[in-house]
């Protein structure tokens, strides 16, 4: 990890921190009721969205998922924009009609969360092939998780892109679980990156936990479509520490496995790993996180000041 | 009389007919040991384990297939696909393979699979966990389509469907899944046939056509009007989408001369649009007004409370039409 | 005027667009050196080559969702899906992708997609090769839809579908592929706005609402009723199924008083349903009769000439009911 | 071979001398339009559908596809109601309301020829699950082509399967071609078999020119199925012979592609091999044939002479 310099640490470290107090805050914010539907956090996955994104250009595009706010703040979004979509209110990024599942901004490159799961991956494909056809350098990165690796569209859509070459990276988020449903009765492959092989790409196992990891293994891959190698599909390891859904008691999964993973806190590691290598200290620590906090505060306060969409919105946006 | 809530009632359907049936068995996500995303098939899991409450992978395509499959080589499926809107995803094992099967392959193969899954606005779920798709789906021949409003006909239409022999989807509408308040459901063996409309309310001025979870808001209306105007609504409710009672709908109308229809569904191709096209044939000449219809408009839904009351046909747009059609 | 076959009229639009704008492509099956199943594209791939004109695997999902993806980030694709049947794989990325991203997240995102499909019966291609899926896709929020009937319509409305700027079904009947012959087609820049109705037609006495290949049909019965008896027919062609031009509709019913659908659809759920009860609405107090539509049963379509031109709707079932409602 | 019975390899080598014979009397009544829709034929392929099938029992279960007449045949379908079905004579497997991509006969454990390509694999599928959940030793095999390996249903059909342990064989008939869309342009892999890497069970490759060497890599394919083993991917390279469906010149495909196929017709090379082992005699050869062609036909004259379906199947079979 010599070569990573010292600011782009930092910089994922910050937006570690941001995510994890961003959902924090998301959580409360639900359960006082002020935000309607279903909220899904990315608390304990925070490291692989981070240290994928850290590799892209805002003219980069991203396919997120229905567990999508982390990605959306790595890429750039705006938390008060972000809270204010979740109080479904008009200064949201989608006007309040979208919610937690549907937040995409374009201007960054946020080609959308998904509510149908492994909707993105095909997608992902097209936005690749356009960049592709358009001239660009641009690079592709879809998300998605253990569960979406078995709808169909996560074969067409690779496929596709595999035999076109295309400038994509697809990150398999692997948590273990699809809701309630363990890997081990969805898969009978160890490594979903074996997967790869059925379409001729590099499949890479990465651990999740471990944002360095994630930032190195990433790097190849954008690399490597950015040049015209064509995609990668990377499955990292990692565990979601909350129910699938706000509300959600999670008592299918057993207590020990939830304690294990929990231990291994991307973000308490990160920050000994570079308190370590003295690139934080105790006091930027607290300044972060102080700032972090502060953020979400003024989040909060945006939202709730902001004004629902007016009634004329319900019609508006279908057509162009 | 017992009191169900509309969950409970499903739930008592499915015990029951799995235990009169060692062919039925459950498959869908989440189904086995979180019981089903609203918990109703805790009880069959519990009592019948993963050999028959059967958690899959994240595979709509793959359920249906499965169910299909099974269906046709001697069992009884019920395919518990979550939301109405994952539909999407095993759209052709729906459209091409469970209801063309029987008559393509010349009237040999049956297809008897349930398909069950959630419908509906009102829980502020955006727009790819809020549709109501019953009239996009009953474009499918060989489909049967029921979409209950009581907890009485949630467990009637089930246990109808587990034995009806051919594909039928089932609706369970969310409201009334997740607060639908408790409502008697008869004791012992209760069956409600598929293919017959109830009239829910009777009167004599106006009909109203509706069906599921907005049966409860015409009712409410029906009350209001007769108390406050002395307006006399009679309320259908098909319970069955396909096949359509007609003759039902029909004698209403022949009776009260007047027709709204009223349905949580898009403006265009929706159940309201084929109701009012059968009474505009069949009871032409008993007609006295416009035959008015009360839906959503033709947007996705909207997501949050703001915008999503709006999207959701009113009572208020209920009264606007009922005074429409009698002025 | 230059007279052009159907499918010769879609592969100058084709051409014509690909020609004018560097961002439409094709991605599809056998679009490439097979230049499509007629050979429509065979031009466009001999002029712009596999770069844009793109040959897929056979992975339906991945190339509507391919072409979403595509569409939202500066391309203009042209997805060919060979039969509608086939859009049951896809069904997901029409229904929940392609239509539903402009409006939930907040307007910022257009989807150009065009998607072209052969659809209809006629070809002896059996339940799964031959269906009619007007209907049942009008009740996607979001989609346009068109469905032309004559060489000039194909042309026009294929440009315009391309430069929409929103999701746009364009359906090519089998019939009219195969064996339409060749008819006129303006010079130059040809356009046909998308929306607007065109009466194929003028009459006094019966409305006939008909679409695709069915608008032929329609036309002989309007001479053979007008020569043999004297009954004046207006023919009303849509072109475009979604949204639907009611306005030109209901004049004409508000003229004859009387209305026919005639669409080979099923019964139930089709564009029949759908403008009888637009008209039941709009246009009752000008209705002098019930309001008839002929269409297909609800049956999946059966193989072979023997019964698959009995399920067709016939020119004599729509004389039958040209003369109930003149009745 | 030494341990397949002469018996057995006769059998097969009349079977595929039937489909043959039934392909080319199918081709000689398309073209004098007796009959209707299209057809897409087997010739060519006959080792794959006849090596496999050769393993089960009249009560295992088969699901087709749009190429199936020979599938339908080795499984002991009738040649006369066949044909019927094709010229739409209500005396035909589906009463002539199906046609050729439609035939299905429960009676023998054919679940369906397939109009959607790939539609057939979660079916088999369930088909497994149900003989394993009422207990019988039913084997299910589910024959699709290369171009079907690319559709999103294999991905989730197969997973389901190994995630189940179900009782299926997957035989993917790999002719080079969808249409005009060849392999090289529709997978980035040499052998689709290795695609069964990633649901974690057996993929094979076989020359599904050779009936013998299909017989044998299908013969423990079904053994493992049968005895609670699981599936396996079977990936037998073979070749049509003739254009995609009657009527199609497949000028796309390269002649001296097509004349190096030809050379190894798979009844011609077999004939040799059975010759050689005195397995079989230019009498007992010609002897084969006459029957064969007689039976065909017979199998016409019964078509013909058949009365097509009444009016009333127009609305009968919707429902039970
Ligand atoms: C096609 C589809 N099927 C089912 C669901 C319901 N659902 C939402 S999230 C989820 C689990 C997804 O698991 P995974 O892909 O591993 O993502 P994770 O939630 O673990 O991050 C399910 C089943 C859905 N939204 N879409
Ligand atoms: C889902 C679907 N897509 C496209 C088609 C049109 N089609 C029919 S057969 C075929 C090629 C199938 O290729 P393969 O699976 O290799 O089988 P083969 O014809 O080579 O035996 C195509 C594209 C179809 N019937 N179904
Ligand atoms: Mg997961
Ligand atoms: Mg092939």
């Amino acid at each position: 990890m010599v070569e990573i310099p010292k600011e782009k640490l930092l910089e994922m470290y910050r937006t570690m921190v941001r995510i994890r107090r961003f959902e924090e805050r998301t959580s409360k914010e639900f359960a006082a009721g002020k935000i309607p539907g279903s909220v899904h956090l990315y608390i304990g996955e925070e490291a692989v969205g981070t240290g994928v994104i850290a590799h892209l250009k805002k003219e980069d595009y991203i396919l997120s998922t229905h567990r999508g706010h982390g990605h959306l703040i790595a890429k750039g979004g705006r938390t008060d924009r972000a809270m204010a979509e979740l109080f479904a209110k008009k200064t949201g990024y989608c006007l309040g009609k979208g919610g937690s599942m549907h937040i995409a901004d374009t201007d960054i490159g946020m080609l959308g969360a998904a509510g149908i799961v492994g909707s993105g991956i095909p997608i992902a494909t097209g936005a690749a092939l356009s960049a592709h056809m358009r001239g660009t350098d641009q690079v592709t990165v879809c998300f998605f998780g253990d569960g979406a690796s078995n709808i169909g569209r996560f074969h067409e859509g690779i496929n596709l892109a595999s035999v076109w070459c295309l400038p994509v990276v697809f990150v398999c988020e692997n948590n273990l679980w699809a809701v309630s449903v363990p890997t081990s009765c969805s898969l009978k492959i160890h490594d979903i990156a074996d997967r790869a092989i059925g379409y001729g790409i590099p499949g890479v196992v990465v651990d999740g936990m471990d944002v360095v990891a994630v930032y190195e293994v990433a790097g190849e891959a954008v690399k490597r479509a950015r040049s015209g190698g064509g995609p990668t599909l990377i499955e990292a390891k990692t565990y979601r520490f909350r129910g699938h859904f706000e509300g959600d008691s999670g008592t299918y999964r057993p207590k020990e496995e939830i304690e294990a993973w929990v231990k291994r806190d991307p973000i308490k590691s990160f920050q000994e790993q570079l308190l370590g290598m003295k690139a934080l200290t105790e006091k930027k620590i607290k300044e972060i996180d102080d700032e972090a906090l502060a953020e979400m505060d003024a989040a909060v306060k945006f939202a709730e000041s902001s004004p629902p969409p007016g009634p004329e919105e319900v019609l508006n946006g279908v057509y162009v | 009389m017992k009191e169900l809530s509309f969950r409970q009632a499903i739930g008592e359907a499915i015990n029951e007919e799995m235990a009169r049936d060692p062919r039925v068995f459950v498959i869908g996500e989440d189904v086995g040991k979180m019981g089903g995303l609203m918990g109703e098939m805790g009880e069959a899991f519990a009592k019948y384990g993963p050999e028959r409450v059967r958690d899959t992978p994240l595979s709509e395509a793959a359920i249906m297939g499965a169910a299909v499959g099974a269906a046709i080589t001697g069992m009884r499926p019920i395919a518990q696909l979550r939301f109405v809107d994952f539909l999407g995803i095993c759209w052709d094992e729906i459209m091409n393979q469970a209801t063309k099967m029987r008559y393509m392959f010349g009237g040999k193969i049956n297809v008897p699979v349930v398909i069950t899954a959630l419908s509906g606005a009102g829980r502020r779920s955006a727009a790819q966990h809020s549709q109501s798709l019953e009239g996009m789906m009953s474009a499918i021949p060989g489909l049967k389509i029921v979409l209950p409003s009581t907890s009485a006909d949630a467990k009637g239409l089930l246990k109808s469907a587990v034995r009806d022999g051919n594909p039928v989807m089932y609706f369970e509408h969310k409201m009334l899944m997740w607060t639908g308040p408790k409502s008697p459901v008869p004791e012992g063996e209760h069956l409600v046939p598929i293919g017959k409309a109830e009239v829910k309310r009777e009167g004599k001025d106006v009909t109203v056509f509706t069906a599921g979870f907005m049966v409860h808001k015409a009712l409410k209306v029906a009350d209001k009007l007769q108390q406050e105007r002395g307006i006399s609504i009679e309320v259908i409710d098909p319970r069955t989408i396909k096949p359509l009672d007609k003759e039902t709908i029909l004698n209403s109308v022949k009776k009260t001369g007047r027709l709204v229809c009223f349905n949580e569904e898009c403006a265009t191709g929706g159940l309201a649009q084929q109701v009012a096209a059968i009474v505009a044939d069949e009871a032409f000449d008993y007609l006295d007004a416009p035959i008015k219809r009360v839906t959503g408009p033709d947007t996705p839904i909207p997501y949050g409370q703001y915008l999503e009351d709006i999207w959701i046909p009113s009572e208020e747009k209920l009264i606007k039409a009922i005074d429409e059609v009698l002025a």
